[in-house]
């Protein structure tokens, strides 16, 4: 047996590099997780939730106004922005914490960049009266004050790592050691498709209702499937989400739009899959923005939430096989991409997800007008408001 | 398979652990050869990661004094190579698997055996995810460490059989660091490990005073200590050299006799 | 025929009390909104818009852990927070606006607060690709340089007004004297269930959508009507909205909550129906704050949204006619709610919604379990953190 | 019904606006006094309000002045009381519906005949508001002054019909402030007027110069002054009765005979 092929591998990625102190656990998480996912029971409470909580199904949204002005494929909408608390995040913490909760834990942890897995982890832990802890490089704590106070408003505990380089990659090592350091009665609910075995395939079963309501939405709306679907990639649950169902379509391409910072050839860039090389890190064989040593890199992007130094392995496995491809779009081209679905859609998208609107940009007008993309606008960007003015050198200060 | 294992044969082995190229390069031979001379069984010396998963502050802390001397990988078997100039005293390395990953698991094993270095303590890499490294360690004959935990349970028996050269057994749950008590029933754990394995077992997480080395040296063949050596290398940077000594002298006197 | 049975008359309040520029196109608004209301293809895309773009029919959630801790009423929230543009404001602006599109218009011009309304205008002349211009008062656009930012994203122009107080009464009167100066291509899209008639009946008539699905959507749950209907009330668009379609039944009890800032009984609230007494403003007649002379006083509210002196003219009468109950709810108060809706439910909702959450808390309790209460959540919270923050004095200043 | 129909019998009329209590009440009776000495045939008095909707930065900083010198309802009657210890020249208020609501619709107009105000001028009430409060201004013979506007369009007829006094013609869309150029098509609304009443009109709303003056009094019956005066009054303060005076006459003088 190769390292290659052994449990929880996407191909050559995956596996469950972590200390043994959180073996046992995974263990049983994994036990869990594979008996609670085929319990009728768990799946209607976690549907049910999804729909009378998360305000799903979230809309399919025909982007008529930049359909016409780019003039090129059909251009839909998957409206995550619309979901109870303003991404896709809360989808994936919905059912990880009522794992958490069936497997009788009274304890949620979380890592966040800028907050926004931990504003969802903080919700649904008042929703069902759990402690919450949510760890937050000191770095993050400092620019984004509002999110540290909107989860103590929540019920949460915030603390800011001063470790390493104080952002996000930190606060995922700090979650890790304040699991280690108390694994019985607490779930580490795991930000996005990244980590241990099973946390990329819980991530990725919990964020598959993106792609199963569009493609049901799409087929009833138009009879057909897309021909592409654009998502934003960070740690890549809202993209591995958006892909899950079309992934055996062979007609449908997809494609991971990661943040290129200044540029993907520049230092300053979190474009994993274009920049990074295979690596072991954070519980996961996959690829990492890395030096040649296996140190790891800072990176660098203007949105938070994009702003990680790897991908989940799963969409590494996409990338080798080819059957996704990823792409790069710079900080500039995201800023303009903001602008402009504001204007002609009237929608302020995350910055993230704007990643994913400049793409689809480019895209639509190579493609015929019989042909339909859907993107997902993975959350609402009103929290990116004021960094887009500091960008264009606007004073917002109250 | 290293010669590791001997070095328990006939005492209580007290293993000393330092940050490679904590405060710099020079300094870290000098204190490598200290903690020998002082008696230090085995010397388990860190390669630096950027994100070092298992370690508190006080290691992480000497992670970045030895970045900014410039640790990398290459410096650090430079800096083994050093250290082989003045001391065969039995080395393994603790260091995160990336850093193997990416320097070719292949090329680090055999560097490994070129430099003299038993053993590899791998945080990071349980047992389910060995079997990437372990036909490379195997062939060149570097020991694969494994961590026996206070919650590794019904794992224990796969783990130890698989052990070679000693097994790691951590004294608590957490991170590394020093710690005025340790809550856990380590006799049984270490009697658990006994009854299918007779690789010796060395206690680290937490130890610090030769009080405790007398204790756990009575449950265990050795005791791991980190954070404590660390601190005094953050206290005296590249002057701790007889500081370690003397330390290191207290640590293995404290311990039992076999 | 004396001036309290004519035209557009809330038993005696209503009226178009607007200077004469402006009444040949009140005319011209009211023919045209007449015709419109009636007209299936109108009705038939201002519902497709409310399902497709503004995201309706909006969630009607049962708060269950609000329920169990207060141990009365079962509480049920209609959920206009998770509104495309987070607030029930974007319902009343699609309708306004696609009857300017039908009459002509290319220009919408609004007042606005805190900046609510303003957004939801510019919004949705963003979709349309109207012009737009928003007035807002000199200190709003001073404290709300964000959203200013946020309109201005959307394309927007945003007038800072200089006369008067410098707050949203101003800005009212300040789009009132822009729309005398260009009424040809200009619609001046209300913000509340305000200003001369047809405004209030329109205003009504587009936020009725709130109370029709939440008694459909209580129905289907329960097979009952609701005991108790509660709402806050800034100038009353949410309120009416959420009252409408059961103001016929008399079993339902409807609760206006103002703001009574400090209290009531000090200058620095904005309870008017509490503490204002008949008036003539702002192209109606209706119940206002002011001195007794008739000088319309500045309010004061912890909630931008409800800093308004004046209350739509439907409201008035259902408080004299004594059919709904008005009552004030307090700036600590509604903290206090803000805070407890946020750690109970995990909801992030408007101070200004947290003014109905709090009267809720006191209501429950002295009702039967059997009994149910819809309280409208008019809009999120996000906007407030900042503010409450600060209310506890905690510095959240990055 | 009051007697201003009559200052329009001989002549055009100039009629010039002020704010009651800018900057403060002593100023405003002499403002008056000299704005009747200089040849003013009508005084038009704001009576102050807190949201003016129909005034300019120019009316609305001078109401601000006179709230600053305490007006209220109470006081502007006062003032009237003042004035007409010094001059018997026409009055008219110009002010909203609201203050008129607050005081009683009946003790406002009978508090107006007492004191010999002729005549109200109120932006906010349109024709379809004035059944409230015209049977008692009817009842003290008050007149209501209504507004014609350049979009008042086929509304015309019905409101010259109910008019008394005159009618004040708005010359532009918008609101009070001077203009340079004034675009409506003033003779034909001007006739539309005629058409149905023989109420005399005097045009608003942008009027400032003496050529104005001549060329609107060739239109209409009489010509409205509002912010250029309050501007005089704005720049000289307590001082400004000279200027006005000879502001007036200037005014007066320009304005063509009948
Ligand atoms: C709105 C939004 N989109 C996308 C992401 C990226 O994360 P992921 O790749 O896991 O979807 C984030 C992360 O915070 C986010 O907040
Ligand atoms: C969230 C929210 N609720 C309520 C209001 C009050 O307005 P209205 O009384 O018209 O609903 C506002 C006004 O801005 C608001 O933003």
């Amino acid at each position: 047996m190769t390292e290659d092929n052994q449990t929880g591998r996407y191909g050559t990625y995956g596996g469950q590099f972590i200390p043994e102190t959180l073996m046992s656990e995974i263990e049983r998480i994994t036990a869990a997780y594979n008996h609670y996912k085929a319990d009728p029971e768990f799946l209607k409470e976690f549907h049910d939730l999804l729909n009378n909580y998360a305000n799903r199904p979230s809309l399919l949204y025909f982007a008529e106004q930049m359909t016409a002005d780019l003039g090129g494929a059909q251009i839909y909408f998957k409206r995550e922005d619309l979901n109870h608390t303003g991404a896709h995040k809360i989808n994936n913490v919905i059912g990880q914490a009522l794992l958490a909760k069936r497997m009788g834990k009274t304890r949620l942890i979380a890592e966040t960049g800028a907050g926004q897995h931990g504003v969802a982890t903080a919700t649904i832990a008042a929703l069902f009266n759990m402690d919450c802890e949510v760890f937050m490089g000191k770095e993050d704590t400092d620019r984004q004050r509002l999110n540290v106070y909107r989860m103590e408003l929540l019920g949460a505990k915030v603390h800011a790592v001063t470790t390493g380089t104080q952002v996000l990659k930190d606060a995922v090592t700090a979650t890790m050691q304040e699991w280690t350091r108390r694994v019985d009665d607490t779930f580490y609910v795991m930000g996005s498709a990244v980590g241990p075995y099973p946390f990329p395939q819980m991530v990725h079963d919990f964020q598959s209702v993106i792609s199963k309501e569009a493609k049901q939405q799409l087929l009833q709306e138009t009879g057909k499937l897309p021909d592409a679907v654009v998502a934003c990639v960070g740690g890549g649950s809202n993209a591995i989400g958006s892909f899950a169902d079309f992934i055996d379509d062979p007609s449908v391409k997809l494609y991971g739009v990661e943040a290129a910072g200044d540029g993907v050839d520049t230092d300053r860039t979190a474009a994993t899959i274009e920049r990074g090389s295979d690596g072991i890190f954070h519980g996961m064989k996959s690829i990492f923005l890395q030096d040649k040593h296996g140190q790891i890199d800072k990176v660098y992007s203007i949105s938070a939430g994009l702003d990680y130094p790897g991908i989940g392995p799963e969409h590494a496995a996409l990338a080798k096989s080819g059957r996704a491809e990823y792409v790069g779009i710079t900080d500039a081209e995201s800023v303009d991409a903001f602008e402009y679905i504001a204007k002609t859609e009237g929608i302020i998208a995350a910055v993230e997800s704007c990643h994913a609107v400049a793409y689809v940009e480019k895209l639509a007008p190579t493609m015929r007008k019989d042909q339909i993309i859907i993107c997902t606008i993975s959350g609402r960007g009103d929290k990116d408001v004021a960094s887009i003015a500091k960008y264009r050198g606007v004073d917002i200060n109250e | 398979m290293s010669n590791l294992k001997q070095v328990f044969t006939d005492e209580k082995a007290f293993i000393a652990f330092v940050v490679a190229g904590d405060p710099n390069f020079d300094a870290t031979v000098d204190h490598i050869v200290a903690l020998a001379e002082g008696g230090a069984d085995i010397v388990e010396i860190g390669l630096p990661f950027s994100d070092p998963v298992a370690d508190g502050p006080v290691i992480q802390e000497a992670d970045l004094r030895a970045f900014a001397a410039g640790a990398n990988t290459d410096k650090v078997f430079d800096l083994v190579a050093a250290v082989r100039q003045r001391t065969q005293v039995p080395l393994v390395f603790l260091t995160y698997l990336n850093l193997i990953f990416k320097y070719g698991y292949d090329a680090f094993c055999a560097k490994c055996a070129e430099l003299g270095v038993s053993g590899l303590v791998i945080p990071d890499m349980p047992y389910e995810e060995r079997a990437g490294l372990a036909p490379y360690a195997d062939q060149h004959g570097v020991d694969l460490v494994p961590l026996i935990t206070p919650t590794s349970g019904d794992r224990i028996a796969k783990i130890a059989k698989a052990a070679t050269g000693f097994i790691y057994v951590v004294s608590s749950l957490g991170i590394t660091g020093t710690r005025d008590e340790i809550q856990t029933d380590l006799g049984s754990l270490v009697s658990q490990i006994k009854a299918v394995t007779d690789i010796p077992t060395a206690i680290g997480f937490g130890v610090h005073t030769p009080d405790q080395a007398a204790a756990l040296g009575q449950v265990a063949d050795g005791v791991i200590v980190g954070s404590a050596i660390v601190k005094l290398i953050a206290e005296h940077g590249d002057q701790a050299a007889p500081y370690l000594k003397q330390y290191a002298h207290e640590m293995k006197a404290a311990l039992p006799a076999k």
